[in-house]
């Protein structure tokens, strides 16, 4: 039994921890009214994704994934999710700063960020 | 609204919950996704290129057109922002 | 205005440091962690911090809207034509191991590297100091 | 420089974008013309690119001289060489209506900034179709869809930031589901190259990472490709955003998330797959029915023009989805013509819509009564893109929809191909309704004296009636598109 729960919790923590932050950041994403915070778990469910990667491109006992002296035969880190990664994190960024100027204007315009008033106001207009 | 948003992520919960047994344990060397690419960038990167960093290697020659699509997608927003944000100006 | 000054005293001290270091990061990119990206970010974190010390005008004077746009051109051209070189070289695009054979110098790929990281660096910084005086500046009353 | 095309139709429309802001930042007419001629240029290629492709078969291109495991390649087969011809073509179409259009709704200091997002949006489109890397995939995927947020909102009318916010926050979780579908992937077979993934994944066919993988990667693209439960971002997106934007990413942006999906489902993960190991195929045909229904029934009951044809691009996307349901090959044939097909008609009404617009300034269906008097040639091609919408012979609606039937009677589904007709004579209700306002809607107000007929400007007029006038010829000369559909249809189902 131990082994079981070993097998299926400890040794893979790290989606665990991937997963939970996971639905946090996509709870707050659908479930808060403010737009900021909408923001605020998107890049939350964002980062989750980013850990995921990262954290099955780990290997026991590698090093970064930069040449040491001997070259070749060391034992390094899967280096190619840290590529996908710094795309992912360009993309990110992007993302939330177009997002930012749009809850910009729609704070000039409607004057109100909460998502339901948004709606009265909108179809008040 | 609430109560909609808390089912729609358990339902997306149980669907990862559901996978985790069958990924490789964290930092497992026979993982496929390390026996496969990884070895291969890691042993073929210093004689193609030569440079140290593994990673830097990969970005930019690699997979290079990741990479400028990259650079276009941080031009994107950049202009994006401009056109929402800015008033008067040229651009 | 009295803590106004302390923060300009320190910030005027503090951004040419950045400065270098964003541009020791973008360089470094190929010997250790480090690259375009990173070092751009960096660099636009120092005119960032003149946004905050010493407000709007003072970054518009170092680096008006003209020369934004030029310097986020001319990252993705630097890239872009780097790409092209290499197919008038006779390789597919951003194939750099043809120009390596071509002009025969010892690591010309690793030359080429730094080269469109430069590239890379010079639009992030350009994009993403766009960004955020767009966002300062957002009423049209730029401080 | 023939072999190099491929890679050409992405990197030089990315230095005419950089062009279009230099010589727009210098002079802003400059901007319309270099967008003209690159669109223009783009679609030269990819005509010549689709020639070659039927000539000689799939044209791989490795970038950067790597091999495809460790790098990057660019594949076009009969499949996504069709789709490109077809994309490349409406954005030509597009590109020469934007003109007046744009002129009129978008301020003139914000036209360098369009025209540049303009010019983005159809590259990064183009590079999600010809790119043989899931990876790549996604990241020309995010270059569209930010374009596209911000063209949704660049009429800088309030309720557009609205709908722009919408959209943003449902593609970044269309867009987080789809990482995470590639991340899955990669941790099954370790490989981001597709025909390397086609062949890795059935060994592995059996993990719970795959199916998560699948199922992810599904619900992300149909987010995107607005398949009935998750479409809530597309009416306000379409009819918020400006009119040369509505016929954009109407047209284009959906044809091309639909082929995503069609090669993530058909390409990645094999029929065998998709119909015996996860049989979602009964499921998606189910879904796609009730989006036929659903959609028609929704754009009857709206009062915008605009709004209506958005309802209704959800049930034709209903019908592309049909043909992915059944997966067979008279289906898919029917669902690749019914992609060529919705995108010249709703490319069509959707430039109606924009003229009615650009000279009636409102787009509310009480306001349009008796706007045939004063629109003819707009309403007639309306009429004629509406008859290949309902799917009166032998309009390429018609083909598409006959080819459709045929597909669902092969696999024995009679009561779906009987739901498929139902949702045909909807779609004759809500494009009737438009009909009846515009020619005999002015029969009550007596006061209506007969106005005199005040078209459009030429430059929006010719490319409406080009493809209203190409619904019929489509329809006829339906052979010669049949020979790039075949192979193409062919190639999905794991044939040659």
């Amino acid at each position: 039994m131990i082994e079981a729960f070993y097998e299926l919790f400890l040794s893979r923590y790290n989606y665990w921890m991937a997963i939970i932050l996971m639905l946090i950041g996509l709870y707050a994403l659908i479930a808060k009214q403010n737009l900021v915070k909408k923001l605020i778990g998107l890049n939350i469910f964002q980062t989750a994704i980013f850990l995921f990667y990262i954290s099955f491109a780990e290997v026991q006992g590698g090093t970064a994934p930069i040449y040491l002296p001997e070259g070749v035969d060391a034992l390094y880190v899967n280096p190619l999710p840290h590529v996908l990664i710094l795309t992912a994190i360009v993309v990110g960024v992007s993302v939330t700063a177009v997002g930012l100027s749009l809850i910009v204007r729609i704070y000039e315009e409607y004057g109100v960020i909460d998502e339901d008033d948004l709606m009265q106001v909108v179809r008040g207009r | 609204m609430k109560v909609k948003a808390l089912l729609a992520v358990l339902f997306i919960g149980i669907i990862l919950f559901w996978t985790v047994e069958d990924m490789p344990a964290f930092g497992d060397p026979e993982a496929p996704a390390t026996q496969y690419l990884g070895i291969l960038y890691i042993e073929s990167a210093l004689p193609d290129i030569g440079i140290e960093n593994i990673v830097t290697a990969i970005l930019a020659s690699y997979r290079g057109f990741d990479t400028l699509g990259e650079v276009v997608v941080i031009f994107t927003a950049g202009i994006s922002v401009t056109l929402l944000l800015r008033r008067g100006g040229r651009l | 205005m009295r803590e106004n000054v302390v923060i300009r005293t320190v910030s005027r001290l503090a951004v040419p440091f950045i400065q270098v270091f964003a541009l020791y990061v973008i360089v470094h990119g190929a010997l250790g962690a480090g690259g375009g990206f990173q070092g751009g970010v960096v660099f636009a974190s120092s005119f960032i911090l003149m946004i905050v010390a010493f407000g709007l005008n003072s970054v518009r004077k170092r680096l008006s809207n003209k020369w934004i746009v030029v310097y986020s051109v001319l990252g993705i051209t630097i890239y872009a034509g780097i790409g092209l070189l290499c197919l008038f070289m006779g390789g597919n695009y951003l194939e750099y191991g043809v120009i390596e054979a071509i002009l025969g110098i010892p690591h010309l790929h690793g030359y080429l590297l730094d080269a469109v990281e430069i590239g890379i660096g010079i639009t992030v910084m350009a994009v993403m100091t766009s960004i955020l005086c767009d966002m300062a500046d957002k009423g049209g009353e730029s401080s | 420089m023939i072999d190099h095309l491929p890679v050409l139709l992405i990197a030089v429309p990315i230095l005419s974008a950089l062009l279009i802001l230099l010589a727009g930042w210098y002079d802003r007419r400059f901007c319309y013309p270099i967008s003209l001629i690159t669109i223009l240029l783009q679609f030269g290629a990819a005509i010549a690119i689709l020639l070659e492709v039927m000539r000689e078969g799939t044209i791989r291109y490795h970038l950067g001289g790597w091999a495809p495991p460790l790098g990057i390649e660019l594949v076009i087969d009969s499949f996504n060489g069709f789709i490109l011809a077809v994309i490349l073509f409406l954005s030509a179409a597009t590109v020469v209506y934007a003109r007046r259009s744009v002129e009129k709704e978008i301020d003139p200091e914000k036209r360098i900034s369009f025209y540049v997002l303009f010019q983005l949006l159809v590259t990064g489109l183009v590079g999600m179709t010809i790119t043989g890397d899931i990876f790549n995939l996604y990241v020309f995927l995010e270059i569209s869809s930010i374009a596209t947020y911000t063209l949704i909102a660049s009429a800088r009318r309030p309720r557009s930031y609205v709908a722009s916010f919408n959209y943003l926050v449902l593609g970044s979780i269309a867009a987080g589901f789809i990482l995470l579908g590639i991340g899955n992937l990669y941790v099954a077979t370790g490989t981001l190259n597709m025909a390397d993934l086609a062949l890795l994944l059935p060994a592995s066919y059996g993990l719970a990472t795959v199916h998560t993988a699948f199922l992810f990667l599904l619900i992300g693209f149909s987010i995107k490709v607005a398949f009935f439960p998750l479409h809530l971002w597309l009416p306000d997106a379409y009819t918020e955003a400006p009119s040369a934007v509505t016929v954009l990413i109407s047209t284009v942006m959906a044809k091309v998330s639909v082929y995503a999906l069609f090669r993530i489902v058909f390409t990645v993960f094999t029929t065998a797959y998709v119909i015996d190991t996860f049989a979602v195929t009964g499921f998606i045909l189910f879904i796609a029915t009730v989006a036929i229904i659903a959609g028609a029934v929704l754009a009857i009951a709206q009062n915008d023009l605009k709004r209506m044809l958005a309802y209704s691009s959800i049930s034709q996307i209903g019908y592309i989805m049909f043909a992915l349901g059944v997966a067979n090959q008279l289906a898919l044939e029917g669902g690749l013509l019914h992609i060529l097909g919705h995108a010249v008609m709703k490319g069509c009404l959707f430039m109606v819509a924009g003229l009615i617009i650009y000279r009636m300034g409102t787009s509310q269906l009480s306001d349009l009564k008796g706007v045939a008097k004063t629109m003819p040639i707009s309403c007639a091609a309306f009429a004629l893109a509406g008859a290949s919408m309902i799917g009166i012979p032998p309009t390429i609606g018609f083909m598409s929809k006959y080819y459709l039937v045929l597909g669902a009677f092969e696999a024995g589904q009679w009561i779906y191909a009987a739901v498929l007709l139902v949702g045909s004579l909807l779609a004759a209700g809500y494009i009737w309704r438009f009909i009846e306002i515009a020619y005999f809607g002015d029969h009550h107000s007596e006061d209506r004296r007969p106005a005199p007929a005040r078209e459009g400007p030429v430059s929006m007029l010719v490319p409406m009636v080009a493809l209203a006038l190409l619904c019929l010829f489509l329809g006829v000369f339906v052979e010669v598109v049949m020979e790039a559909v075949r192979p193409a249809a062919m190639l999905l189902l794991g044939g040659a």
